[in-house]
């Protein structure tokens, strides 16, 4: 196994653990950070294997095109964090509940 | 985080609620625990087929590194993430920014904000911006400046202007006059107006394309477009901070 | 690639344990406050991964939004969905009628 | 003016520019000056319906267009690539905006605090539909698909309500969940090919690493599906649609769902080559065949069970969109008449569902509720409307002469002549049901009223905006001979060669 293989398969671990969490638990803020911690999957496996290429100059930098990508997927992330966040807060707000409210607990 | 309010009527809600309001008991969790098992189960099934998928990859990996390099003087930066980020694919760039603006639109049509984080600040929240704020400010103009060679950009320097707001609105200061409502509309929609406009500026010149830049101004362009980034980032963060309109 | 020595692989690993551990703590922990606390750590980690990448650019986006901003709008959404006792007060402050159903 | 002056040569990339910055910059101003949203926003949107629609005349007249955004060649820059798939379907959401926005402006009126907030949301949202039916790159694709999203889910939430909000969240994490898988997809392929531009792709699919392409399809499917809510995917959609106000659920409902299809129809025609390639597409077909059988059956059944107006539309999307599943083991065994069936699906069910929701929202405002029970005398007082929501229930049922019975005849005959009774029997059932549900509605209105109840009036914008919606749905069943020719051009990727092939040679020769 090469470092890259090894940060791609961390990374898909981090996939399947968030989505377990995001399943598993009903707590809206829970469901929040298990998306959070599925994206950062999704990242390592973009950039992690992007090191199976030689690199260029020392040190050997990463190929740029994939941390583009991730750059962009981290501000999208946090958006949708901040979004998902301001509606809870609100049907919290409204209703008392932190949950969606049909599963579990009934 | 101390105990937790129990709010009258909580007796009524779902009982995973409950729980989550109470910081003792266990995680809530909404699936009985032989449904969690077979998920557990096939989750790992699904672990394989993906760990498959990345042991396949062959080496040495294709990928645009070479192309990037190849084109690199063309572009008006040296440093390669930025080249990519503002020029060979600037339009990934610009829908970006307008989810974020997206993000602030959203969050302000669901209510007004509620202040910062509630608690009266203490003595160091107090006083820590004061030290704190003129510093982040720097290194964020520095971050944007070195962008252009070295690692750093629009998007640090943005969510560290961010992070001042954030240790502003925490410390309890209110915003200045100059920057209520309006003015606060137009930093927010600033980095994608200026990237909007020069894009179809660019679009209109006779053999351009949208958000082409000509080589001789594509420094100068890519620079104006981060400043306008990086003011629009860093207000729409903190404005996502405070969890609504103001 | 191949000239990647022990240490390397000794570092590589200990990183990765304490990535997937403090991920597996953010999403079990009981307590939600100590789980956010636990997702900043993880933010903080994975940024030392990035770097260890080569992907510097994303390691500085990753400590100041992914564990910075993201962490801060979570503790700030997590007071407000969890007030503390006797603050009960700020809920009401916006003239906000609870019905609780 | 001539047509040629709308094609490749001539206006034909400022078309493409307009359709997405125009939105966009509009979006910005309403965001600006919420005093002026509403008039700022309508005018935008009628010029960005214009604009969209010179744009399809100029594919019709002079085949694709292409522009390099940034002026970089593609594996490098992005592409926006117009062909008369995508021409088609944005000609739709064209007609559907325009025709929303006129709605919008009259449901709004009085309301200032929604109306500032939805016409920049809205406006970004169109923009957003137009960017993905034009990219031709997979990761901006997944920018355009985040963009959507958020855009729906902020829509949703304008309902205000509990409901809505609870809609929204679910809608939210299920539609950033989808967006996770889809880039998961992208990660893969971009590690297994060195490049996310699609037609590139393509071209290397046939090298590329087996275990990493099929996981990479499976998940960028799947993460789609969520999206467009196949069953058993759908349980998001129904809250969600069912508690937006009347003008965003038809746009949910009308568009939302059907970017999520025609990207999984563009990877399937465009990527994988028609899905033939190998075993595993045929198998994949059957699957997503199997599913829309199954959504046809289980959506028409619960919309009939439905009390409230708006879940029942809602719950009739769900079995819509299966039709349109059901076309792929048709197509991938030859007959490429369904995708054209699918298509013609796609098209009327976005024009009816469009007008059968804005009429909802016009007997809701009404009568204050829309319970189907107590929809008594609705027909003496919106006559307008009831005749909107019954000529989209024809296109929904499938008869002739409306957009909807083209595509089901379509589908029908590709299914009879491939001997596939169980499934041209799925397509026959869900008319049945489509036609039960409808007139269990039409009927409620018909009754004579029992009791006397507080009415509003409904501005004519809004009964004349459902009104010419399912008229068009109608139409589109007259203009086969002038439709049929757009969708060739997208369908001609699965039979031919990829048109940007040539495309994919000179970007690999440079580098």
């Amino acid at each position: 196994m090469t470092q890259p293989v090894f940060w791609g398969l961390v990374g898909m671990a981090l996939v399947v653990m968030g989505l377990y969490a995001l399943i598993v638990h009903a707590h809206l803020l829970r469901k929040v950070l298990a998306l959070n911690i599925m994206s950062s999957g999704v990242f390592l496996v973009f950039i992690g294997l992007a090191r199976r290429a030689p690199g260029e100059g020392t040190p050997p930098a990463a190929d740029p095109v994939p941390q583009a990508m991730v750059l962009t997927g981290i501000v999208v992330a946090v958006a949708a964090t901040g979004l998902a966040l301001a509606l809870i807060v609100r049907l919290r707000a409204l209703t008392g509940r932190t949950t969606l409210g049909d599963e579990g607990g009934h | 985080m101390t105990e937790p309010q129990h709010r009258p009527g909580s007796g009524r809600q779902p009982a995973s609620d409950g729980a989550a309001a109470s910081g003792t008991s266990r995680a809530p969790e909404a699936l009985p625990p032989l449904a969690r098992v077979l998920l557990a189960l096939a989750l790992l099934g699904l672990f394989g087929g993906l760990a498959a998928a990345v042991l396949s990859l062959a080496q040495p990996a294709p990928g645009l590194a070479a192309a990037v390099a190849e084109r690199l003087d063309e572009s008006g930066v040296s440093h390669p993430v930025t080249a990519v980020l503002l020029n060979f694919r600037g339009y990934d760039t610009l829908l970006e920014l307008v989810v974020l603006v997206l993000a602030l639109m959203g969050t302000w049509s669901v209510g007004r904000a509620r202040g910062c984080a509630g608690n009266a600040p203490g003595p160091l929240l107090r006083q820590l911006p004061g030290l704190l704020a003129p510093l982040m400010v720097l290194v964020a103009g520095y971050l944007l400046w070195v962008g252009a060679h070295a690692p750093g950009g629009a998007f640090q320097a943005g969510s560290l202007l961010g992070g001042v707001g954030i240790l502003l609105c925490l410390s309890g200061r209110t915003l200045p006059p100059w920057a209520q409502r309006p003015s606060l509309r137009v930093l927010a929609v600033l980095g994608v107006a200026v990237f909007t406009l020069l894009g179809t500026v660019a679009a209109l010149l006779p053999g351009g394309a949208p958000l082409d830049w000509p080589p001789a101004q594509a420094k100068t362009l890519i620079l104006t477009i981060e400043l306008a980034a990086m003011l629009s980032i860093g207000v729409i963060l903190a404005a996502l901070f405070t969890g609504g309109r103001p | 690639m191949a000239g990647l020595s022990l240490l390397d692989w000794a570092l590589d690993g200990l990183l990765a344990l304490l990535l997937l551990w403090l991920a597996w703590r953010a999403l079990a922990s009981p307590e939600l406050f100590r789980a956010v606390v636990l997702f900043i750590a993880f933010g903080l980690v994975l940024a030392l991964v990035w770097a260890r990448l080569y992907a510097v650019d994303v390691a500085l986006a990753e400590m100041a939004i992914g564990a910075g901003v993201t962490g801060a709008l979570l503790l700030a959404a997590l007071v407000r969905l969890e007030p503390p006792i006797g603050r009960g007060r700020q809920d009401a402050r916006d003239g906000e009628v609870y019905d609780h159903d | 003016m001539p047509l040629q002056l709308l094609g490749p040569g001539g206006l034909g990339p400022d078309l493409l520019l307009a359709a997405v910055f125009l939105p966009l910059a509009a979006a910005l101003v309403c965001f600006l000056l919420p005093r002026l949203a509403a008039t700022l926003g309508l005018i935008s949107a009628l010029l960005t319906a214009a604009a969209t629609l010179a744009l399809m005349l100029g594919v019709l007249a002079g085949g694709g267009m292409e522009v390099q955004l940034g002026g970089w060649q593609a594996p490098l820059g992005i592409r926006w690539r117009s062909d008369g798939l995508s021409a088609a379907l944005m000609a739709m959401t064209a007609v559907v905006g325009a025709m929303v926005s006129l709605y919008a402006a009259a449901y709004f009126r009085h309301t200032a605090y929604e109306r500032t907030y939805f016409w920049p949301i809205w406006l970004v949202l169109w923009a957003a539909l137009n960017a993905l039916f034009l990219s031709a790159d997979l990761f901006n694709l997944y920018v355009t698909l985040e963009l959507l999203g958020f855009a729906a889910v902020s829509l949703t939430a304008l309902g205000g309500g509990a409901a809505a909000l609870t809609g929204a969240i679910r809608y939210l994490l299920v539609s950033v969940l989808g967006s996770l898988a889809y880039l998961l997809g992208v990660a893969l392929v971009y590690h297994g090919c060195g490049t996310v531009d699609i037609a590139l792709v393509a071209a290397c699919v046939p090298d590329a690493p087996r275990p990493a392409l099929k996981v990479a399809v499976a998940a960028m499917i799947a993460g789609l599906l969520l999206k467009t809510a196949l069953f058993p995917f759908h349980v998001w959609l129904p809250p969600a649609h069912g508690s937006a106000p009347a003008p965003v659920s038809a746009v949910l409902s009308a568009l939302v769902v059907k970017a999520s299809f025609y990207l999984v129809l563009r990877l399937w025609l465009d990527v994988l080559g028609g899905g033939d390639g190998d075993g595993s597409g045929r198998w994949l077909a059957e699957l997503l065949g199997v599913l829309g059988a199954a959504a046809v059956i289980w959506g028409s059944v619960l919309a009939l069970r439905q009390a409230r107006l708006k879940l029942l539309i809602a719950y009739s999307t769900v079995a819509q969109i299966g039709y349109l599943f059901m076309a792929f083991p048709l197509a991938v065994a030859g007959g490429a008449a369904a995708w054209t069936g699918a298509l013609y699906l796609a098209l009327a069910h976005g024009l009816a569902k469009a007008a059968m929701f804005l009429s909802a929202g016009s007997l809701l405002r009404f009568g204050g509720h829309d319970r189907i029970a107590e929809l008594d005398s609705a027909v003496h007082r919106l006559p307008l409307t009831l005749t909107a929501f019954a000529l989209a229930g024809v296109s929904i049922m499938g008869l002739p002469p409306s957009g909807g019975f083209i595509g089901k005849w379509l589908l029908l005959e590709a299914a009879f002549q491939q001997g596939r009774f169980v499934l041209a029997a799925v397509i026959l059932l869900g008319g049945v049901l489509a036609a039960a549900y409808v007139f269990k509605v039409v009927g409620h209105a018909f009754t004579p009223a029992e009791r006397e109840r507080r009415l509003r009036s409904v501005p004519p914008g809004m009964e004349w905006s459902a009104l010419l919606l399912a008229l068009a749905a109608i139409v589109l069943g007259l203009t086969l001979p002038l439709i049929s020719p757009l969708l060739q051009v997208g369908t001609d990727a699965a039979v031919a060669p990829p048109v940007s092939a040539a495309v994919a040679l000179t970007a690999g020769g440079a580098v």
